[in-house]
């Protein structure tokens, strides 16, 4: 298993790809996955975490088999 | 109660009505039906706007929308709910959310739709990217206007 | 905008849907829309209600309508109104009053939609008479709830 | 001419007659209007005044060819 990474709208453009399969060894939280990646990149604009489908926190755990996401702010529904 | 993501056009209250006529569980006991249908204009920012995708993260969004919906029913006496968003490619008077929510009273009516649609803004993972007359922007932020 | 009494069965969301299909002047400007219908349940007052009559002063009531409508769009920047309020027999899940708002922004519409309703409310003269299982009575006021 | 009177709802029912015309002669205010009627049987619940269809006081004055109406608490709408 892995733990899967997954962009989405304006970071998905950023980062040129929409998700990445990334080793689980040495990830314990959001944050280690962060640093696993193009950190600058994902953090260049504001960015929302979730670990699961449920909103998480740099200092959320993950585990193998974990779906993680970055994507900016969320802009449903109308003004 | 009915909540999801649709690909395709909306007919926001055929949906209504048609969920209304199909759902009798209710009947008789609600008094009061308050609902926010949500459109695409043809401008934002003072820029024209001709065309607009909606991107959303699949699975993620539907629990995101029924916690919502769960939170408007934990504080508000309501009967039902019938919550549906569009996403996909949108044009300028396509609808892009509907909400209805069915109570026995005004109040717990109007509360929780308002409640639902003020949450799904900031929580439920959907984007907005537009198109202008020259190119394309994402939406940055959903103000409280 | 179009305000007025029905005095036949109103099909509310079909109304809505018909109104804004046929009213296309603020297409493409309206990206919210609110709405509230009114349904007469089968209790009232911890009684079992089987009917209702709903009596109007003819006249009065559209210059009073017309009036609430105007002192909304007076206060929130709204683009149309549709109101229809029943009157005469009815019978429990028949709809009552419909009224949906058409804005720009999210927040005038439901702003107006209920302010609308709750003006409606105090001075519209409308008066309802229920038929319980024993006997009629004269609903005597209506609460904030 | 004349002033005519409505009654509406459980007034309407406890009058025993919708509608009235009154000879105008001394009659100035709404209050006027309520004194040469059944006054007592009038205001016995809460009762609204109308003149020509806008909402009035006893001492809004009234004029040949006036209609005013007497009913109870409005109560349109749902709860």
């Amino acid at each position: 298993m892995a733990i899967r990474v997954r962009f989405f709208a304006s970071l998905r453009e950023r980062m040129g790809y929409a998700e990445k399969s990334l080793p689980a060894e040495g990830l314990a939280t959001v944050k280690d996955v962060l640093d696993r990646l193009d950190r600058d990149r994902i953090l260049n604009a504001q960015v929302l975490y979730a670990v699961n489908m449920e909103y998480a926190q740099p200092d959320t755990p993950v585990k193998d088999g974990d779906e993680v996401a970055f994507f900016p702010p969320v802009t449903g529904g109308v003004r | 109660m009915k909540i999801g993501v649709s690909f395709s056009a909306l007919d926001p209250w055929a949906e209504i009505r048609l969920y209304q006529e199909t759902n009798r569980d209710c009947a008789g006991k609600f008094g009061a039906t308050a609902s926010f249908v949500g459109t695409m204009r043809e401008f934002n920012e003072g820029e024209g706007v001709t065309g607009m995708t909606l991107e959303h993260y699949p699975g993620m969004t539907d629990r995101q929308l029924e916690k919502i919906v769960a939170n408007a029913a934990k504080q508000f006496p309501i009967l039902d709910v019938l919550l549906i968003h569009r996403v996909g490619d949108l044009l300028p008077n396509d609808p892009i959310v509907l909400v209805a929510v069915w109570s026995a009273h005004r109040q717990a009516a109007f509360d929780a739709c308002r409640m639902i649609m003020e949450e799904l803004k900031s929580t439920a993972p959907f984007w907005k990217k537009e198109v202008l007359e020259k190119g394309t922007r994402w939406v940055e932020k959903n103000t409280t206007g």
